[in-house]
């Protein structure tokens, strides 16, 4: 059956176009989406989630489900790297041992909405609110990575480039994407609040374009990753498990959270790919702030070349058949 | 005269160009979305929508004496984030 | 009842949007929308304004009252730089005088749609071919700038840079957000005419998307508007002065002129915003080329700075009031 | 009746924001759209063409008129090139005159969609499935091309520079403009077999924006254009004869063969204008890469500065008039 | 054989292109987007949007001959305008 | 130490890197998007949407010895394609 889910999941256009990107560098096309078109992608994906996530939020309100969901997110996002870090270490030093933690910890706004798409494309409901969860991840995990370079790192570091607390919020809360997507959520809530006629006339940009727009972008990872791949190899066995298993083990938790939380099948699903998700946005701007001694290639090979593909092609259909047996569906 | 030429990631733009401003350089041009591969890292265009960026290019026309001024200061950004910095002669035109 | 159309305006999606950009810039997010990201916005607006503007202009015709509110249009955008231009002489050279007042005879085109979504917003109508309004008071200005120059400026400019009628007429006619305008504008007015079915073909794009891509512009517009407020201080608070009361006292010349012209309320808010908004597309760029002595940095921080932000946040609902006051409303 | 047609096409937003790009060009104006914007309606464009082509050939299946036009297709593009070579012969080298008809064999998708934009403001039906044609038409012509180059080039080429088969099957097949027509073909066609939902959420985004982007586009085309006429004058009366005469010749074959395959006439408009049109985007990339010897001005100043404007301005309707003379319509 | 580069706003770049083109340089290379600060004026990447535009970065290989051919026509849209031309050596590779 | 800069078509910038890489050069900057103009071409940037592309401006700094270990190479495939490449002298900051 999850072979069977696998198979759906592969034949949607955003998974489709994933693929046309990875094949063209396998195959060596000169296909390519030029700087900054991916980041007018990236800026419009993340406005338009966050703008819907804030009307849903807003028809919700933060009662029910909603504030324990997102609560035990943000405990989640706390606990992962914790986890994270203490694997890592068997093997890495401090520096790339938080980085690469704090990265797991937080989560990836695209894996989010293939998973939101899949279950779309499934016909299985979810609640906007899971929105708000995503936005609240983002930055404990940071705030956890610093600390834990503080905590255990090395005390010759040069004093003049201790952490500050105030950098350390700065770069956790005030992260352009971060800040983008906790905004339009925001906005999203008072326009649905104050001016409801204002929610209307968004719908063509915010809600029709998106899965259009979310393909292109696909296209756009697709290639990306397949360019991490090299420096993966480099990376080292160690680290290519660790970027396969993690995400099923973190899954794992998230589905059981997620059904002592009492959440259908399609939030459950959502918890779980929160869980799975690691940072390629958020997460590397702040470490290469803070943590420059962490080597960038690691952690973005490895979120963005292997946990990235493996939770939207493999991981959803995975967790999705996971959801089905430990939550049973409503329905 | 001479002519400086810094070459880093764009994240730290801001504090290399507080550095250049707080010793009163004459100018300073900055070409942003340059890529590169370093004794430490590789920049590739790709991964500038990440929250890395790509790298800038920083030229300075100035006097020796300011470069003498700015060392200190640059070297020390670019030890610890990366970079490269490179002097060579110019003269007005 | 004045503070409560300024709360309703600043509860809409796109003043909203602006303010999350002018924030970002105040917490030092590193929220940015790279080049040439702004210039699609920017280009798609003036595209979408112009198509959608020479449709109206096709269905009223040029009868009624549009004839006589263009022409009055045009003469505003003649009148209102000679005034500024007197003013800013207490303090400002010849040079930076006429620069200044060209801006602020001549229009911005965001104010202008920022104004329209608040008489949307607020159910009140207004009709099409203002935008032809808008399109005819971007050039006047220019021209009466580089007249005052060729009049006052002190004898002792190098002779080979003297100003020839063509670069004048060329600068002011020919730049490109403002042929990209008016050549819009005769594009939807062709359409409209001989072929209707291409009216409802371009609907979705310069329709539909319009609100969306509004928001996404005004979010940087934010962002530029408050990086551009250091640079103000520095200009001084005659000028700063100037950015904020000049466009009342134009915004109130416009609304009698427009109860003279007796357009209805939404109209004649519409006047009044074009001669409050000060241009910091066409003008600026004019400006650079044939008068490289005026400082850029004056005529951009005001425009750009102050007027816009005063212009969107609270001239638009002062506007209203005043209209409110003066013109009966035919409802 | 064709000067109507002419007439007819002229006033369609696509060509006239065509014209608005190449006058901005003619009288001087600064109106640009910068880098990488034409680059991003470029991908649009060939992603939604290639996925409705593909929904349309999942439909109409590979059955009827579907194969025998699309090998027809690639036959012709196998067959201009030949004729054009020996015409280019009597004036320039081989490099040349084989780089040269390679574009010549090769299309120019946005000359089909305009095409396609024609047939739908003048109520003529077409089928989707000439996409395909389209799609498989951009490689045979640059294999014939590189061939000609191999067999008729002087013999002192460098030796190390000798063209392998693998280079000539990747330039061609793998090109990226190739790559994402036909990768956007299949998935279209995968999208509409499996995931019927899919296609459904795409359509704001590659069919209802199509119309508008293609104007934008055209827009930029049009100052691409005008841009190339001063170097076209430099190659020469020779190059300007034929590039509008070829395209006249080849249409006039087109239509003929397509009688004999007994399309419809709004296929037969398309399959003309297929002969007819000319590469700017896939050949010049392979030929930069395998032919250096050939001036880049020579192909890019024809197909781009000469035989596109003239294609889309007065070319479809005169194939229009072409195909209404030879096919009989079954209306 | 001298290197000279040149920077200044792109909405002169026309004009200086001109320049170089009726002296018959051998080549120029031109980077557009640059930002950076002057004696003058600062360009930033946020104004690019509006009619001011960034500056461009122009590099001519060529004899020094060359240079003193088109020394005055440019030095003079550069005192002009604003910008700056600077003088180094270079040899082909 | 020395400075490479070399300006040719984008599309030959992977050739250009592998063989800049194959030298084991200590690193490099690349440049995007420059157009020009030389003896053969000119490359503008409304052609960048075509499959022709801008230009790339690669920078090098490394010792003269790395230099001639790559100039042959290079040479041939600048040759080829065009594209040019001058050598200045340069000093670390
Ligand atoms: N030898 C070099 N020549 C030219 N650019 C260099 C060189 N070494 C480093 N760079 C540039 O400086 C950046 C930072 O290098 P790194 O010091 O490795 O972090 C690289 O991405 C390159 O763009
Ligand atoms: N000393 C300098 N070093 C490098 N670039 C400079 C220098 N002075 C000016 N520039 C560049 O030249 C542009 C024009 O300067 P200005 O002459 O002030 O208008 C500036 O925006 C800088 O990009
Ligand atoms: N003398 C020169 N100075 C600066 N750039 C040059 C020069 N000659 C050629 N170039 C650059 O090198 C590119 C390739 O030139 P070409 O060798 O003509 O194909 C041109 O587009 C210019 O960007
Ligand atoms: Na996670
Ligand atoms: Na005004
Ligand atoms: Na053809």
């Amino acid at each position: 059956m999850v072979s069977n889910l696998v198979l759906q999941n592969v034949l949607t256009p955003p998974v489709l176009f994933f693929f046309l990107g990875t094949i063209a560098v396998a195959v060596r096309s000169d296909l390519e989406i030029p700087a900054p078109l991916p980041k007018l992608f990236s800026l419009y994906l993340l406005l338009a989630i966050g703008f819907k996530g804030g009307i849903e939020l807003e028809k919700s309100g933060l009662g029910g489900q909603v504030l324990p969901t997102v609560l035990a997110a943000i405990a989640m996002s706390l606990l992962i790297p914790l986890i994270c870090f203490v694997i890592l270490r068997l093997k890495l030093d401090v520096f790339n041992s938080a980085a690469i933690a704090a990265a797991y910890g937080s989560i990836s706004a695209v894996t989010f909405i293939t998973a939101e798409s899949f279950l779309e494309s499934q016909n299985i409901p979810f609640d906007g609110f899971m929105v708000a969860a995503l936005a609240f991840m983002e930055s404990p995990a940071i705030i956890v990575g610093l600390l834990l370079v503080k905590l255990f790192a090395p005390k010759n570091r040069p004093n003049s480039r201790e952490m500050k607390w105030g950098a350390i919020l700065h770069e956790s809360m005030l992260n352009g994407s971060v800040y983008l997507l906790l905004g339009s959520l925001l906005i999203g809530f008072l326009t649905a609040a104050y001016n409801p006629g204002g929610v209307e006339k968004m719908q063509p940009f915010t809600g029709k374009l998106f899965y259009g727009a979310e393909c292109f972008f696909l296209l756009d990872m697709g290639i990306v990753a397949a360019q991490r791949l090299p420096s993966l190899k480099k990376a080292g066995s160690f680290l290519i498990m660790f970027a396969i298993l993690i995400p099923l083990f973190n899954a794992m938790i998230g589905v059981f959270v997620a059904k002592a939380l009492l959440l259908g099948p399609g939030n459950a699903l959502l918890f779980a790919i929160l869980c799975a998700s690691a940072s390629y946005l958020a997460v590397p701007a702040a470490m290469r702030m803070t943590v420059p001694e962490a080597r960038a290639s690691y952690y973005i090979s490895t979120t963005l070349g292997l946990t990235f593909p493996f939770n939207i092609v493999i991981g959803i259909p995975i967790y999705m058949g996971l959801v089905n047996k430990i939550i049973p569906s409503l329905g | 005269m001479k002519r400086l030429d810094l070459i880093f990631s764009e994240r730290e733009l801001d504090q290399i160009l507080s550095a250049l401003e707080a010793a009163d350089v004459p100018g300073y041009t900055v070409m942003k979305h340059a890529t590169g591969k370093g004794p430490q890292t590789v920049v590739s265009e790709d991964m500038e929508f990440t929250g890395l960026g790509a790298n800038a290019h920083v030229i300075v026309f100035c006097e020796l004496e300011m470069i003498n001024k700015i060392k200190e200061n640059i070297r020390s950004i670019l030890n610890y984030y990366g970079g490269v910095a490179y002097i060579s002669e110019a003269i007005e035109m």
